[in-house]
């Protein structure tokens, strides 16, 4: 049976037409092309006109097969279905042919670009006649929605949907939720305190009758689809009974053994062995850190177990799995800190006043180690100078080559918290001042006003190798005053190195179990960097905050809120369609050989030992197509993706380099290697 | 059909130093943060530093770049270069612009392309260099008030047997003359 | 023809996530590469059989690429590390049929590496330029028999890679 | 193990001391060190600074003159080391370069395969190949009380190393460790001391000498150990000069790392090349050492 082929080539303004012979194409196509009915050239097919013209030629001409040679699928593949849907044709009988990103945007050459292009609308003609009517699925949408990540973001995301009515389950891994965010004194440009505007939202998400809050909990692994998930996650031994525990802290108090706090404190301050990260913790429950706990060294002690009224301490409690359902994952995962000592040019840890931001910001915060006194290591000296290291591991080929985005900013509010607190001179070493939000730049106008100066110049080293006796016992920060041009040592008494923001180390690792991408650096990848910033490629997996990209307060809340928004869509439609692109199996032609069974990451495939045949579980498939590509009898079929489309695809594309006896058509099927 | 490049726009002077330079191209991406002209142990004695010259060489400045002391002080410790937050092969750019400044005769106020011949002529001459040879030959005729001041040196050198008196010559020094001259010859090509 | 300069014609395999993407990308940021890759959209590097590349070689293509994400980021999982696997056995069979390896090309871009992947589009290009047109399409119906065992020899390869996969 | 040994220009006579105390080491240690067969110079930094394709060529050169026996090369001066490397790496990444290099070579009837050769600095090949363990096993005359302070100079460490990290090297530090010696931390043991400026602008080399001498007084070293020829005529026989530009009196012993591992390892020190140096470094190793366990330098 000949199908009758629609063939619409679009102008896209000048966008195509400007490199690839439109007008020629489709007159080529509708000539010489088999079972082309009609051939086009239009404009702006994506337009309603264009749109409509595919419409009215399906109804009168009686196309059953549609071809739109425009731009990438991508972005226009659902106009075009439902244009074809709208007419009465099945939507998966239309195929689109990229002839501007894959060929008008990247070739110079008129001629060759033509001809590119009558060999991608020959492929997706001949495959188009192969292809299939189709229905999509739709299964329903659980109601309930995990965030991964309580800092800014995590919590913006969960008190959305919590409020909206819907349950939550939040999973932090630290023993508190907060995040970064609770370690900071103030926040820029509005010198805000950072925990009186956080610790609200965390009480709020800790009381929230939607909220199941699961911290020192890590996510073991994520099975399912888009609207029901199912997740495992360990919940780890807190060696306190969270529900008998009342959090009056007398545990902590009375615990004898002291360590170096490297997580909230930043190694600037001690907890005990048993602890709450910071006073305004929540939940007000603490764990037992057993690395350290004398119990666990030596079995002796056991102080707070003895003293603790409500008897909420379990040495022998074990990690605990649990498995929610749920419809919608938001990752928030937020960023970690750049190792400074990797340039040890600039001194850190072998420079006893060279501090990372972060340990300077626990220096300067009020519930801090110093109580916010700005003192040197020795814990008493107040520095005269402070010099600011911007770009520290950014804008560095050799660490991180992107902007960390928020380190100018930052760099100013420190700026400014040095000069309100002490009589220091404050020096910003920087590349490029990038301060460009709303009140951004205000700020920046704010600190020149303060007298903090401002060099340009990425720092060559901090030494303590003085060459003049007014070097002597100083940090020596050596670099290029470019706007002068010359060569400039400061001496100062504080060196604080700005890190670059970097993803959480195990990104990549926690993205697998949820099944999405990272770029190169380890940020995750959104579904579009414009149009579709909290979304992913997974359908029902979101991200929000900085593990998408390095990013501030506002930004992260903004996120977290947009991804909550898109959830809070998607449960309130109830419904959700999955493309029925998915493998089939044709049980006649299944030797039970079990090949295909090890292939599928989703274990999708079922064997039926009975039978002797194996099975796709069709609501697990997503369509990969190797299971397909790898069966030795070819009993399994790819939708969409079948054998016969694709050699017919391939012999389309070639079209010019085959010279069959008959015109290009007729062998599609009858192809020297093909699948049985 | 290769890949679209801009080097329409790109100044005469950049061309030539990307065509000289081992991995020039990574020149046009100087941020020009200036962490070269930092590092730099002599920095404080160049006209220009490192980072300038980067941004007078994409404006063209080449008579400016190429009579400059800057290239001559460079001590190709390679601190710029590992420094480098772009991967600009920056002591390259310096032994890049000596060679085009001695070549085009801008070389005026250092002694160092003379102490770069007198070396090369002795390998020429021998196939290996001695201190003794260039110190003498090199000294003499462009330093001879430094000759006297550095020879109370040179004499607890010698009584050390530090200062050879004659060179060691190879064997095959034939060979490579014959190498040195095809070389020289090929690079005449460019 | 045959006195003009010889202008490759090749099928480009791009999986839909990572590499299809990258050469939308690549259109966006107009990162100019050569004309000659015909590109034909896969769900997946692992959906490639080894067949679809005989086909494509036997209808007169010069040369081949199969493009992928990258090892550890496939957007299925795992699943471009079997179209690596795969891509070996085939090496192997290609050989066999004396195809240069050159002509046959495995890569890996992500969805934001248009510039990589023009590059690899331009590499390709260039050695298959080098080594000239594929005689193979000439010779195909009278190899027919050789060519069936050599499909047999693909599934063979097959089983035994996939079942200790 | 064996390696195929490039000593250098400087090693022949300036730099004897290093030359000695190198072959004096490794027989100790039993590595067997082939001397290149009439290898020629490298031209430092000269060459380069003139024709960089005659540059490559006399450096190829040497690569081409390593026999089918060894296929690693050991040169201890930072400027042939580095030289040569380069050199191989230029050759393997840059096609036309390479391409005109084969036809100078050709020229003298030699040919080289970029990467056939493993170039590698001494410090490298000691710390990695032999280790730790074979060289204290060897010990017989421990460095205690001895503070050294390392010198790891330029082009050693930058660009090329790919064994150490470029900005603060700790190799050498490890290796004195292991000895017993007091190893000093000091900020600028990778720092540049002028290389052939001394030759070209005394003032410019002397501020760079100076602030090496006093990093190391100031940590209190009784001795600097380097590992490149030029560092250490610069540093010792410019030491008179440098106290008298800027009216200092540093009286700090330059010597080679290897002589003084060799003083650990219980070769006496005339077989060391003690002695060539300016400042005079035997007094103060007796007086810290046991001096009775010291083989004698004269």
């Amino acid at each position: 049976m000949a199908e009758k082929v629609g063939v619409y080539v679009c102008h896209c303004g000048s966008n195509i037409a400007g490199k690839v012979d439109v007008e020629d194409v489709a007159k080529w196509a509708g000539e010489k092309v088999k079972d082309v009915a009609v051939s086009r050239d239009y404009k702006f097919m994506c337009s309603s006109l264009g749109q409509k013209l595919v419409e009215d030629d399906i109804r009168e001409q009686g196309l059953t097969r549609v071809v739109v040679a425009a731009c990438s699928p991508h972005l226009h593949e659902k106009t075009f279905r439902r244009a074809c849907s709208n007419a009465g044709l099945n939507p998966y009988l239309m195929e689109m042919t990229n002839i501007r990103e894959h060929c008008s945007w990247v070739h110079k050459d008129r001629a060759a670009a033509t001809e590119k292009a009558r060999s991608l609308v020959s492929a997706s003609i001949e495959r188009v006649k192969f292809q299939e009517p189709l229905e999509p699925m739709f299964v329903d949408v659980n109601r309930a929605t995990l965030v991964i990540g309580g800092g800014i973001a995590g919590l913006q995301a969960t008190l959305e949907l919590a409020d909206a009515g819907y349950p939550v389950y939040l999973v932090e891994r630290q023993p508190s939720i907060g995040g970064h965010m609770a370690q900071f004194d103030k926040t820029f440009p509005t010198l805000d305190c950072s925990a009186c505007i956080l610790t609200p939202k965390m009480s709020e998400v800790g009381q929230h009758e939607n909220v199941t809050l699961l911290t020192y909990a890590e996510l073991e692994e994520v099975s399912g689809s888009v609207g029901n998930f199912k997740v495992r996650i360990r919940q780890k031994a807190r060696h306190v009974v969270f529900d008998d525990c009342t959090g009056c802290g007398i545990c902590v108090e009375k615990c004898p053994r002291k360590v170096l706090d490297t997580e909230f404190e930043a190694g600037m301050g001690n907890r005990k062995a048993i602890y709450m990260p910071f006073p305004q913790a929540v939940p007000r429950v603490p764990v037992i850190d057993t690395e350290s706990c004398i119990w666990f060294e030596r079995q002796k002690c056991r102080a707070c177990e003895k003293l603790c009224p409500t008897n909420a301490i379990d040495f022998d409690q074990e990690d605990e799995m649990i498995e929610i359902e749920v419809g919608n994952i938001i990752m928030a995962t937020g960023w970690d800190a750049f190792d400074t000592r990797k340039i040890p040019q600039y001194g850190y840890g072998r420079l006893a006043n060279v501090y990372t931001s972060l340990e300077f910001e626990r220096l300067c915060n009020a519930a801090g180690p110093t109580n916010g006194k700005i003192v040197l290591r020795d814990g008493k000296t107040e520095p005269k100078s402070v010099a600011i290291v911007h770009c520290v591991g950014s804008r560095d080929e050799r660490h991180n080559p992107y902007c960390s985005g928020i380190c100018c900013m930052a760099s100013l509010k420190l700026g400014h918290l040095v000069l309100e607190k002490t009589d220091a001179e404050v020096y910003s070493f920087y590349i490029d001042m990038r301060t460009n939000q709303k009140n951004y730049e205000e700020f920046y106008q704010r600190l020149l006003g303060e007298g903090m100066r401002f060099v340009r110049g990425k720092v060559a080293e901090v030494t303590d190798a003085a060459r003049k006796p007014s070097e002597q016992g100083k940090l020596i920060v050596q670099c290029e005053d470019t706007l002068v041009g010359r060569q400039q040592r400061f001496p100062v008494d504080m060196v604080i190195l700005m890190g670059a923001i970097e993803p959480q180390v195990d990104a990549r690792e926690m993205g697998l179990k949820c099944g999405i991408s990272c770029s190169m650096e380890g940020w995750y990848t959104e579904r579009h960097p414009k149009l579709d910033p909290v979304a992913t490629m997974t359908d029902g997996i979101f991200v929000a905050g900085a593990c998408q990209g390095p990013k501030d307060i506002p930004a992260s809340v903004a996120q977290g809120a947009a991804a909550a928004a898109r959830v809070a869509g998607m449960i309130t439609k109830g419904k959700v369609m999955i493309e029925p692109i998915v493998a089939s199996i044709d049980e006649e032609g299944c030797s039970g050989c079990r090949i295909c069974n090890n292939l599928c990451p989703y274990n999708a495939i079922e064997y039926d030992a009975e039978a002797k045949v194996s099975r796709v579980i069709t609501a697990l498939c997503k369509g990969c197509g190797t299971c397909v590509s790898a069966c030795p009898a070819g009993a399994i079929r790819g939708a969409h993706f079948s054998d016969r489309q694709i050699f017919a695809e391939i012999q389309g594309a070639l079209w010019d380099a085959w010279q069959p006896r008959g015109g290009a058509s007729e062998e599609a099927e009858a192809v020297p290697v093909s699948a049985p | 059909m290769v890949a679209d490049t801009p080097s329409d726009n790109r100044s005469k002077f950049l061309r030539d130093v990307i065509a000289d330079t081992p991995e020039g191209e990574r020149i046009v991406h100087c941020l020009q943060c200036g962490s070269c002209g930092g590092s730099c142990p002599n920095g404080a004695e160049m006209n220009y530093t490192p980072r300038a010259v980067i941004a007078m060489i994409a404006a063209d400045r080449r008579e400016e770049v190429l009579t400059s002391n800057t290239m001559w002080q460079c001590v190709s410790c390679y601190f710029c270069t590992s420094r480098c937050p772009q991967d600009i092969p920056i002591t390259e750019i310096m032994y890049a612009l000596k060679r085009m400044s001695i070549r085009e005769g801008k070389a005026r106020k250092t002694d160092a392309p003379a102490l770069a011949k007198t070396f090369t002529d002795l390998v020429e001459k021998y196939g290996r260099s001695f201190e003794f040879g260039i110190a003498s030959r090199y000294l003499l005729f462009n330093r001879p008030m430094s000759m006297l001041k550095s020879s109370g040196m040179g004499m607890s050198m010698f009584a050390k047997g530090r200062l050879a008196l004659t060179p060691t010559r190879i064997r095959q020094v034939k060979q490579l003359r014959a190498i040195i001259n095809k070389a020289r010859e090929l690079s005449q090509h460019d | 023809m045959s006195d003009q300069k010889f202008e490759p014609k090749i099928v480009g395999f791009l999986c839909n996530w990572c590499s299809y993407r990258a050469a939308d990308l690549a259109g966006s940021a107009r990162i100019m590469h050569a004309p000659n890759v015909r590109i034909i959209r896969v769900m997946c590097s692992g959906r490639v059989d080894p067949s679809f590349v005989l086909k494509a070689l036997s209808m007169g293509a010069d040369g081949v690429m199969i493009a992928g994400c990258h090892p550890g980021e496939c957007h299925y999982l795992e699943q471009n590390y079997k179209a690596m696997r795969r891509f070996g056995m085939l090496q192997h069979t290609l050989r066999g049929l004396g195809v240069e390896d050159k002509r046959v090309q495995l890569v890996w871009a992500s969805a934001a590496e248009g510039q990589r992947l023009a590059d690899a589009i331009d590499q390709l290009v260039a050695d298959v330029r080098e080594l000239g047109p594929l005689q193979w399409a000439g010779n195909w119906e009278e190899n027919g028999e050789r060519l069936q065992a050599l499909e047999d020899i693909v599934k063979e390869h097959e089983e035994a890679m996939e079942v200790t996969a | 193990m064996k390696y195929a040994y490039y000593p250098g220009c400087s090693l022949e006579a300036g730099s004897a001391a290093y030359d000695k105390s190198v072959r004096a080491v490794l027989e100790q240690l039993g590595v067997e060190l082939d001397e290149l067969d009439d290898w020629n110079c490298c031209g430092a930094t000269e060459y380069f600074s003139q024709n960089e394709l005659v540059a490559t060529s006399v450096i190829a050169r040497n690569l081409a003159l390593v026999d089918g026996e060894h296929d690693q090369l050991v040169a201890p001066c930072a400027a042939c080391f580095l030289n040569l490397k380069k050199t191989d790496k230029l050759l393997s990444e840059q096609p036309v370069m390479k391409g005109k290099v084969d036809e100078a070579l050709a020229a003298g009837g030699l040919s080289y395969r970029p990467g056939r050769v493993r170039v590698r600095h001494l410090l490298d090949m000691l710390y990695t190949d032999i280790g730790q363990e074979a060289i204290r096993a060897k010990v017989v005359q421990p460095l205690n009380g001895l503070r050294v302070a390392p010198y790891y100079g330029c082009q050693i460490v930058r660009p090329l190393n790919g064994f150490d990290n470029p900005e603060y090297p700790m190799k050498m530090d490890e290796m004195f460790e292991w000895l017993g010696a007091e190893v000093v931390d000091y900020p600028v043991k990778a720092h540049c001391c002028g290389g052939h400026m001394t030759q070209i602008s005394e003032p410019e080399a002397f501020e760079l000498i100076r602030r090496l001498l006093q990093s190391a007084d100031e940590y209190q070293a009784d001795v600097i150990l380097c590992m490149c020829p030029m560092c250490q005529l610069n540093l010792d026989a410019y030491q008179g000069r440098v106290n008298g530009h800027f009216g200092t009196s540093f009286k700090l012993p330059i010597v080679f790392f290897t002589q003084l591992l060799g003083v650990a390892l219980g070769i006496e020190m005339k077989k060391l090349g003690f002695g060539k140096e300016l400042v005079s470094a035997e007094p103060v190793i007796r007086s810290k050492l046991d001096g009775s366990s010291v083989g004698a330098a004269t």
